[in-house]
C-alpha cells in the first residue's frame, strides 16, 4: 500500500486515507488466524502417510524415510500457500506497483534457474 | 543557446541551462551553508561524488597493487627458480620468511599471488572502479539527481569495500599466507587449504578470503540497491528510459547482476566458511584420503556445489566487469565522433538480454566436470546466444563510427583500442564455448588470454578512458593530452606482446596456475614462432614490467593534473549529457539549476544547427520538431 | 581439410594422435577461420573508418550516418556459422564422446585415481575384475587400498604416474580423486575430464599413433600442481603384451613406489620427489625428443 | 539539499525510494536463501540411502517458533496501520510485542533448541559390521518393507571419557527408543515428538564404527543445513529486532512528531523485512522439521 504522494500534507485526505487502513486490520487478523491454522495443518498432515505415486516424478532417489514422496509436494504446497498469504496480504503485493512486480518476476525467475538448473546438472551425469 | 559552454572558467559558474526553457529557477537551493569539517567532507562523506572519487583512488590502488603481484610473478614465470633482483630480497620481509626465501618464490607464494591476483583485479579493482566509482560519481550527474537515493547507505558500502579490501589485504600477513586456491577458491582444495599445524582456525589465508568476500558483497548489495533506486526514482524531469545515455543504462544492468547473482555465492562463501570452522561437509564428499590419512568429516557433500554456485555468480561477474565499459565506450564514442550512437535501441535492448542471459550460461566454465550431453547442450546454446548480443553492441560501437567527425584525443584514443581488444577477447570465447574445443582448451593460457583480452586492454583501457574523460567533471581541470599518449601506445603495444603470444602457448597445451612456467614440461618446449613455449615467457614478462613503466606517466599525470592542469571550462569536450551542465567540480547537490531533458542522449550534428551538438536541457523549438518527426513526444 | 588444418598449426596446435581427435580440431579450425574473417573484416572496415572519417577529412559529422540495414545481415550470418557449428558439430561430438562408449572386450579399461600429485592407474589384470578398494587399506604400498582378501583383485595392476596402452584401441578411463579435483588431461589424445573425489567421470579415446605422451593436471589443486604429471605411452601390441608381462611379474611385490607420507593434518610439504624438476633446473635441452610422438611411429 | 520522494511518492513509478530499496533488497534475500535452499535440495538429492536423517527436531517447539514469528508478522502489520491512523499508542503496544515475539523466538531457538543437539550422539556402523547390530537397527524387517536402511546407533553418550581415551573400546550409549526397539513398526516413520533416550544402553565396540558425531553442523549434511540455514535466519530475527527496537525508543518519536508519515514509511520498510524473515521461515519448518 502506497502514500498518496501528498498524505503528509492533506489532513482531510489523511482521514479518508486512515479510514482505509482500519478496514484493512481485521484482514490482517484474519489472515494470522490462517497462517496459524495453517501450521497446524502441515503438522498435522506430516502424520499422514501420502504414499509415493509421485515416483514417477522423481524418478530418482529423494532421500525419505519410506517412500512418502507426496508429503514433499504436500508440505511444500502448503508452505507456498502460506508463504502466498504473507506476501500478497501483509507485504501488499497484493496491490502494489507494475515496477516492484517486475523486480520480482524476475527474481523469482532467476530463483528457478538456479533451482532448476542445479538440479538438472546433477541429473544428468556421464555414465557408462 | 550557446550559454551551456562558452562561459568563463570562473568559480562562480554554473548558471549552466538556465537561459533555456521555461522552468522554474530553484533560488537559494542549496545555500544553508554549514561548513563540513575535514573528515565529514572528505573522509566519512555522504556526496556521491567524494565516495565515487575515495572508490576511485581505492580501486586504482587495488588495481596497481594486483598488477604488482603479477609483476612478481612475472619473474618467476619467465625465470623459474631464479632469485628476484633488487627487490627479491625484500619481500620476504613483508610477505613473510615463506614467501620468498632468499629471492626464490616458493609454490604456495606462488598460488597466493595468483589467487590474490585474480580477486584483487575483479572484486577490488575494477568492481570499485568501473561500477561504484564511474556509477557513484557519473550516474547521479547523468541523470541530473542531486545525490544518490540513499546517501548514508552509499557510504556504508564504501566503507564495507574498505573493510572488505582491508581484510583481504591483511590475509598475506597471516601464518601461511593468502589464500592459495585460485579466486575460483574450488573445493575441496580450499576446504583443506590454510589448517592443521601452524594455521590459525579463522585467522588464515583462506578463512580471511571467505570474510573478506562478505564484506565486498555487502558492499556491492548496498551499491546496486542504491544504483537501482536512483535510477528508477531520481531521473530528471523529461529524462524518460529512452532517453538515458547509454552509460547509465549500462550501469543499471551491471547493478541487477550483482544484487541477483552474487547472493548464490555468498551462500556458497557462509557454506565454506561453515566447512571451515564448523567441521560440516558441504563440499566433502566421504571417503577422502588427504596427504595420505582419510579425511575424518560426515561427507555427503558435493564438491561440484561450489562450483555451480561460484560460476552463478561468475558469470553474470565477467558481465559486471565489461558492462560499465561497454557503458563508458558508448559516451566517449558519440563524443568523439560528433554523432549519436548508431542504433541505440538495439544496444540497450542487448544489453538487457546480456544481462538477462548471462544468468543462464554458468556451467560453460564446468564443461569437463563429468556433464552428460543434454545439459552441455543446453549451456552450449545460451553460451552462444549471449555472444549474440555481444557482436550487436560491437557492431553497433563501429558503425556509429561511419559519417563521424573523428577527433582524437586521449579518452578516445583508449576507445579506440578497446574496441578491436575485445573484439579480440571476445571472439576468442566462441572456441571456448563448444566444449568439445574447450576440452581441448580449458585452463591453457588460451583461456587466460580470452579473458585477459576482455578485462586488460577491454575493460581497464575503458577505465583509462573514463578517467580522462571525466577528470575535467571532477575537478575543473584536464589531464595532459601529451602525457596521456605516452601512457597509452606503449600500454596499447605492451598489452599485446603480453597477451598475444598466450594464445600460441594455450595451443600448445600450456597450462595455467604453473609455477615453473612450463618449464619442467616437455610439451613446453615445443616451438612455435621461433620461441618455446616456455621461452616465450620471457618477452611477455618483459612487455608485463615495460606496462608497468608506462603506467608511471599516468600516474603522475592523474595526480598532477588535480592541482596543476588546464583549467577548462563545463563542458570541455562539447558533450550533451547532463553531467556537463552541472559546474565542475559539481557542488554538494550537483546543479545549480534543477536540469529538465528535453531530448535524446547523443544530440551531436544535428542538421541546420550552427553547432555540432545540442545538450539535453535545451528546448526543442517548434521548426525543429516539424523537422524531426521521429523524436518521441516530450514527457511530462 | 588440410587448409583448413593451417590455422591451428598456425597457432602451434601439436599434432593429434587420437581418433576423434581431427573432430574436435576441425571445430578448431572452422571456429578460428570464423573467428578471423569477422576480424579482419571488422578491422579493415574500423581501419577505414578512422582514416575516412577523421577529423581533418570529414569536418562535420552525418548526424544520421549509416542508414542501411547491413549489419543485420551481418548479425545474423553469425547466428547462422555458430548455429551450424553448434548443431552440426559440437552438440553431435560431445553426445558421442560421452553417450557411445565402446562395449564389449575390445576396449581396455582403466581406473585412474589423482592424487596430490601424482597418478595412480588400477588395470583389472587378465581376469578383467577389478579387485575392490577400501579406504581403510590404504597405506603407502597400497596406494588405491586394494582388498587383498578379494580374489579379483590379486592379478590387478597398479601402476604410479605412467600408462600404457595398445595402439588403435578403445581406452576407456574411469577417474577420481582421492583427495581435491584433478584434471585428467591428455591434449595429444585431445581428451581431458576432472577427477572428482566422490564421483566417478568416465572418458574414452583410441590413441592411433604410437609414441609417448604427456599427461597434464589441468585443475590448480595445490602447490605441487605445475608439477602433476603423467605418462601415457601408446605400445604396438606386441611391446603392450611385453609390458603387460613384466608388470604382472612385478604385481604384488613393488605394484608401486612409495608415496610421500606425511603425519595427518600437516599441510603438505612439496610435490613427490622425482615427478617434480627442481626450480632452476636446466632447461630441457632438446625439447619434443622425449615426449612427442615418434614421428616414425605407426 | 533534498533528496526527492524519500516520504512523498514519484509520480510516475507511483513509489517512494525506500519502498523500491528495500524490495531490491529482498529481491537479493531470495537469492541467498535461494542459493541455501538449492543447496540444500542438491545435498538431499546426492544423498544416499539412510544418509539423510528424519524426524530429529522437536516438531511441538518448531511449531510454537512458527507460530511466534506469525503473531509478531500480525503485530508489525499492526503497528503500521496504527501509525497510518496516528495512534501512537497503539503502535508503540504492538511494536513492543512483535519485539517480544523476536526475542522469544531467538530464545527459543538458542536455549531449547540447539544446546540438546550437541549432547545427543550418533554412531555410525560400518557397512560390514551393521549386520552385528542388527538389533539396534533392525534392518531386516526393513529391507523387506522396501525402508531405508539405518547405518546409525543414536542416543545419550554414557561415557564421553571414550572419545578422547583411546584405551576405551567401547562406546555405551542409552539408545533413543528408535534403536532400542527398532522392529516395532511404530519406529518406522520419524518421531514427530522427541522421545527420551531408553534406559537401554547399547555397547558399541569402536572398531566397527566408522565415526562418532554429535548432533552439530559435523554430523551431516542435513545437520550442517540445519544449522546454517536457521543460524543465518536467526542472525536475521536479530537484526529485525534492533530495528525495530530503535523505531520503539524515544528517538523515532521525535520523528513520528516531525512527520507521521516518514516513521510509518519506516515501519512499513522494516515490516516488509520482517514478513520476509516470516516468509523463509514458513519454509524452513517443513524442509527440516517436518519432511
Ligand atoms: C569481462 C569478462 C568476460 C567476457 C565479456 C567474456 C565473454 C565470453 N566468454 Fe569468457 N571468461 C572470462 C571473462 C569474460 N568472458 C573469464 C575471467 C574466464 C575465466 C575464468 C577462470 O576460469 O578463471 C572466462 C572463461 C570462459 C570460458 C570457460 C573456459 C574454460 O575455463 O575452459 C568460456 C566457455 O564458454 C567463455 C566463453 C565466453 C563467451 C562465449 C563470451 C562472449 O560473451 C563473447 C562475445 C563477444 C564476441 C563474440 C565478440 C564480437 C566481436 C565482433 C563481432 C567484432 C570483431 C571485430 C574486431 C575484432 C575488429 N569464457
Ligand atoms: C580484471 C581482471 C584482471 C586484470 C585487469 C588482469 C591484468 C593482468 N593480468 Fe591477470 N588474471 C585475472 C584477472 C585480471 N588480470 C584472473 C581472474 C586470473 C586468474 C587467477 C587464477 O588463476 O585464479 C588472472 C591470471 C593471470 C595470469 C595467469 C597466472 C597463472 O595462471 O599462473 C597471468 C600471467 O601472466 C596474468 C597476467 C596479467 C597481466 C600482465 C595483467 C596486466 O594487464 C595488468 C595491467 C594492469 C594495469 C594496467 C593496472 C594499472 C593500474 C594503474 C596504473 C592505476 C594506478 C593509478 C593510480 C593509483 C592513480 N593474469
Ligand atoms: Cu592435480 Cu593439478
Ligand atoms: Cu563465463
Amino acid at each position: 500500500m502506497n502514500n498518496p504522494p501528498d498524505i503528509a500534507q492533506d489532513p482531510a485526505e489523511h482521514e479518508e486515507y486512515a479510514h482505509g487502513v482500519q478496514q484493512h486490520v481485521s484482514r490482517y487478523l484474519m489472515v494470522g488466524g490462517l497462517l496459524l491454522f495453517f501450521t497446524l495443518l502441515t503438522v498435522a498432515l506430516s502424520y499422514v502417510d501420502f504414499g509415493g505415486f509421485f515416483s514417477w516424478l522423481f524418478h530418482i532417489h529423494i532421500s525419505q524415510e519410506g517412500s512418502r514422496k507426496l508429503n514433499i509436494a504436500v508440505a511444500i504446497a502448503v508452505a507456498a500457500f502460506k508463504a502466498s498469504l504473507v506476501a500478497l496480504i501483509f507485504m501488499h503485493l497484493a496491490a502494489e506497483k507494475r515496477l516492484i512486480y517486475r523486480v520480482l518476476i524476475f527474481t523469482g525467475l532467476f530463483v528457478l534457474v538456479l533451482f532448476w538448473l542445479t538440479y538438472l546438472a546433477w541429473y544428468d551425469p556421464i555414465t557408462r | 543557446m550557446d550559454a551551456s559552454t562558452s562561459h568563463p572558467p570562473s568559480p562562480g559558474f554554473g548558471e549552466t541551462g538556465e537561459t533555456h526553457g521555461p522552468h522554474h529557477h530553484e533560488a537559494g537551493h542549496d545555500h544553508e551553508h554549514h561548513e563540513l569539517g575535514f573528515w565529514r567532507k572528505y573522509i566519512f562523506s555522504t556526496d556521491h561524488k567524494v565516495i565515487g572519487i575515495q572508490y576511485g583512488i581505492c580501486g586504482m590502488i587495488f588495481l596497481f597493487m594486483g598488477f604488482s603481484l603479477m609483476m612478481i610473478m612475472r619473474w618467476q614465470l619467465a625465470y623459474p627458480g631464479q632469485a628476484l633482483p633488487l627487490i627479491g630480497k625484500w619481500l620476504p620481509y613483508i610477505f613473510g620468511a615463506n614467501s620468498m626465501p632468499d629471492g626464490k618464490m616458493t609454490p604456495e607464494f606462488y598460488n597466493s599471488l595468483g589467487a590474490m591476483h585474480g580477486t584483487i583485479m575483479i572484486f577490488l579493482g575494477v568492481v570499485p572502479v568501473a561500477f561504484a566509482a564511474f556509477g557513484n560519481f557519473v550516474v547521479p550527474l547523468q541523470i541530473g539527481a542531486p545525490d544518490m537515493t540513499f546517501p548514508k547507505v552509499n557510504a556504508a558500502s564504501f566503507w564495507a569495500f574498505a573493510v572488505g579490501g582491508a581484510i583481504m589485504l591483511t590475509s598475506f600477513f597471516v601464518p601461511g599466507g593468502a589464500a592459495k586456491g585460485g579466486w575460483t577458491s574450488y573445493t575441496p582444495l580450499s576446504d583443506i587449504a590454510d589448517k592443521g599445524p601452524g594455521f590459525h582456525t579463522v585467522l588464515n589465508g583462506q578463512s580471511l578470503w571467505l570474510i573478506g568476500f562478505i564484506f565486498l558483497i555487502t558492499s556491492s548489495l548496498l551499491g546496486a540497491v542504491n544504483f537501482i533506486t536512483t535510477i528508477i526514482q531520481l531521473r530528471a524531469k523529461g529524462l524518460t528510459w529512452m532517453r538515458l545515455p547509454f552509460f547509465v543504462w549500462s550501469q543499471f544492468v551491471t547493478a541487477f547482476l550483482l544484487l541477483l547473482a552474487f547472493p548464490p555465492l555468498e551462500a556458497a562463501i557462509i557454506m565454506q566458511l561453515m566447512d571451515r570452522t564448523a567441521a560440516t561437509s558441504f563440499f566433502l564428499p566421504a571417503g577422502m584420503i588427504v596427504n595420505g590419512a582419510p579425511l575424518h568429516v560426515s561427507g555427503g557433500g558435493s564438491p561440484l556445489l561450489w562450483q555451480h554456485l561460484f560460476w552463478f555468480l561468475g558469470h553474470p561477474e565477467v558481465y559486471v566487469l565489461i558492462l560499465p565499459a561497454f557503458g563508458i565506450v558508448g559516451e566517449i564514442l558519440a563524443n568523439n565522433s560528433r554523432k549519436p550512437l548508431w542504433g541505440y535501441k538495439s544496444l540497450v535492448f542487448s544489453v538487457l538480454v546480456i544481462g538477462f542471459l548471462s544468468f543462464v550460461v554458468w556451467a560453460h566454465h564446468m564443461w569437463l566436470t563429468g556433464m552428460g550431453s543434454t545439459v552441455s547442450a543446453f549451456f552450449q546454446t545460451t553460451t552462444l546466444l549471449i555472444s549474440i548480443p555481444s557482436v550487436i553492441i560491437l557492431s553497433a560501437f563501429f558503425i556509429s563510427l561511419w559519417g563521424g567527425s573523428i577527433r582524437f584525443n586521449v579518452p578516445m584514443l583508449f576507445v579506440t583500442a578497446f574496441l578491436p581488444m575485445f573484439g579480440i577477447g571476445g571472439l576468442t570465447g566462441i572456441p571456448l564455448a563448444f566444449n568439445s574445443a574447450d576440452l581441448y582448451l580449458h585452463d591453457t593460457y588460451y583461456v587466460i588470454a580470452h579473458f585477459h583480452y576482455i578485462v586488460a586492454p577491454g575493460t581497464i583501457f575503458g577505465l583509462f578512458a573514463g578517467v580522462y574523460y571525466w577528470f575535467p567533471k571532477a575537478t575543473g581541470r584536464m589531464m595532459s593530452e601529451f602525457w596521456g599518449k605516452v601512457h597509452f601506445w606503449p600500454s596499447l603495444i605492451c598489452m599485446n606482446v603480453i597477451f598475444l603470444p598466450m594464445f600460441l602457448q594455450g595451443m600448445l597445451g600450456m597450462h595455467r596456475r604453473w609455477y615453473d612456467g612450463g618449464q619442467g614440461w616437455t610439451l613446453a618446449g615445443e616451438h612455435i614462432w621461433g620461441l618455446s613455449g616456455f621461452q616465450w615467457n620471457t618477452p611477455i614478462s618483459w612487455a608485463a614490467w615495460i606496462m608497468g613503466l608506462a603506467q608511471i606517466p599516468f600516474i603522475i599525470n592523474f595526480f598532477w593534473s588535480i592541482k596543476h592542469g588546464k583549467k577548462v571550462n563545463d563542458n570541455p569536450w562539447e558533450a550533451t549529457t547532463l553531467e556537463w551542465t552541472a559546474p565542475s567540480p559539481p557542488p554538494h547537490g550537483n546543479f545549480v539549476t534543477t536540469p529538465v531533458a528535453y531530448r535524446g542522449p547523443y544530440e551531436y550534428s544535428l542538421p541546420g544547427r550552427e553547432k555540432d551538438f545540442t545538450m539535453q536541457n535545451e528546448p526543442v523549438d517548434p521548426s525543429e520538431r516539424s523537422r524531426r518527426m521521429a523524436e518521441p513526444a516530450l514527457a511530462h | 581439410m588440410n587448409s583448413l588444418a593451417l590455422i591451428n598449426e598456425f597457432l602451434g596446435q601439436p599434432p593429434n594422435a587420437s581418433e576423434h581427435g581431427y573432430q574436435i580440431d576441425h571445430i578448431l579450425e572452422f571456429a578460428h577461420w570464423f573467428m578471423a574473417a569477422l576480424f579482419v573484416g571488422w578491422s579493415a572496415f574500423f581501419i577505414f573508418v578512422l582514416i575516412r572519417f577523421h577529423k581533418s577529412r570529414h569536418p562535420k559529422a552525418d548526424h544520421y550516418g549509416v542508414r542501411s540495414g547491413i549489419s543485420t545481415h551481418l548479425e545474423f550470418s553469425c547466428v547462422l556459422i555458430e548455429a551450424v557449428l553448434l548443431i552440426g558439430f559440437a552438440i553431435p561430438l560431445w553426445a558421442k564422446r560421452v553417450n557411445e562408449f565402446p562395449t564389449g572386450q575390445e576396449a581396455v579399461l582403466v581406473h585412474v585415481v589423482g592424487q596430490q600429485f601424482n597418478w595412480t592407474f588400477h588395470m583389472p589384470g587378465p581376469d578383467g575384475q577389478f579387485g575392490k578398494r577400501n579406504i581403510d587399506l590404504v597405506t603407502n604400498s597400497n596406494p588405491l587400498g586394494i582388498d587383498p582378501n578379494d580374489p579379483s583383485g590379486k592379478d590387478d595392476l597398479v601402476v604410479l604416474g605412467e600408462l600404457h596402452v595398445p595402439v588403435n584401441k578403445p581406452v576407456i578411463i574411469e577417474l577420481s580423486s582421492k583427495d581435491v579435483i584433478h584434471n585428467f588431461d591428455i591434449p595429444h589424445m585431445r581428451i581431458a575430464a576432472d577427477a572428482i573425489p566422490g564421483s566417478l567421470i568416465p572418458m574414452w579415446f583410441k590413441p592411433i599413433k604410437t609414441g609417448t605422451y604427456e599427461v597434464v593436471c589441468g585443475q590448480l589443486c595445490g602447490l605441487g600442481h605445475y608439477g602433476m604429471k603423467g605418462t601415457l605411452v601408446v605400445d604396438s601390441p606386441a611391446d603392450y603384451q611385453a609390458w603387460l608381462k613384466e608388470r604382472a611379474e612385478l604385481a604384488g611385490t613393488q605394484s608401486a613406489p612409495p608415496a610421500t607420507q606425511r603425519p595427518p593434518g600437516e599441510p603438505p610439504v612439496g610435490p613427490t620427489p622425482g615427478t617434480v624438476p627442481p626450480p632452476g633446473a636446466p632447461k630441457n635441452a632438446n625439447p619434443g625428443a622425449k615426449i612427442s610422438p615418434s614421428p616414425s611411429g605407426q | 539539499m533534498e533528496i526527492p520522494y524519500t516520504i512523498s511518492t514519484r509520480p510516475d513509478t507511483g513509489l517512494w525510494n525506500a519502498k523500491i530499496g528495500i524490495w531490491l533488497f529482498l529481491a537479493s534475500e531470495v537469492m541467498l536463501f535461494g542459493g541455501l535452499f538449492s543447496a540444500y535440495v542438491f545435498l538431499r538429492l546426492d544423498a544416499q540411502p539412510g544418509e539423510w536423517p528424519h524426524g530429529l527436531l522437536n516438531v511441538p517447539i518448531g511449531t510454537f517458533n512458527t507460530a511466534i514469528l506469525i503473531v509478531s508478522s500480525v503485530t508489525v502489520v499492526l503497528a503500521w496501520a496504527a501509525l497510518k491512523m496516528r495512534r501512537y499508542n497503539a503502535y508503540w503496544w504492538y511494536m513492543l510485542a512483535t519485539i517480544l515475539c523476536g526475542i522469544i523466538f531467538l530464545f527459543v531457538k538458542l536455549y531449547l533448541e540447539w544446546p540438546p543437539k550437541f549432547s545427543h550422539y550418533g554412531v555410525f556402523i560400518k557397512p560390514e559390521a551393521r549386520e552385528k547390530y542388527e538389533p539396534y537397527l533392525g534392518n531386516h524387517r526393513r529391507e523387506e518393507k522396501g525402508l531405508e536402511p539405518r547405518i546409525e546407533i543414536t542416543g545419550h553418550l554414557e561415557n564421553h571419557e571414550a572419545l578422547t581415551d583411546s584405551n576405551i573400546k567401547e562406546y555405551e550409549i542409552a539408545l533413543d527408543p528408535v534403536n532400542a526397539d527398532p522392529d516395532n513398526p511404530s519406529h518406522d516413520r520419524p518421531h514427530f515428538i522427541p522421545l527420551p533416550a531408553t534406559e537401554k544402553v547399547a555397547k558399541i565396540d569402536k572398531q566397527d564404527v566408522e565415526r562418532i558425531d554429535s548432533f552439530g553442523p559435523w554430523h551431516s549434511a542435513y545437520f550442517a543445513s540445519y544449522f546454517t540455514i536457521t543460524g543465518l535466519h536467526g542472525a536475521h530475527v536479530l537484526a529485525g529486532v534492533l530495528v525495530f527496537l530503535y523505531m520503539w525508543l524515544p528517538v523515532s518519536k521525535k520523528v513520528y512528531q516531525r512527520n507521521p508519515e516518514h516513521l510509518a514509511n519506516r515501519v512499513e520498510v522494516s515490516g516488509l523485512f520482517w514478513h520476509f524473515v516470516d516468509l523463509i521461515w514458513i519454509f524452513v519448518f517443513p524442509l527440516f522439521y517436518l519432511l
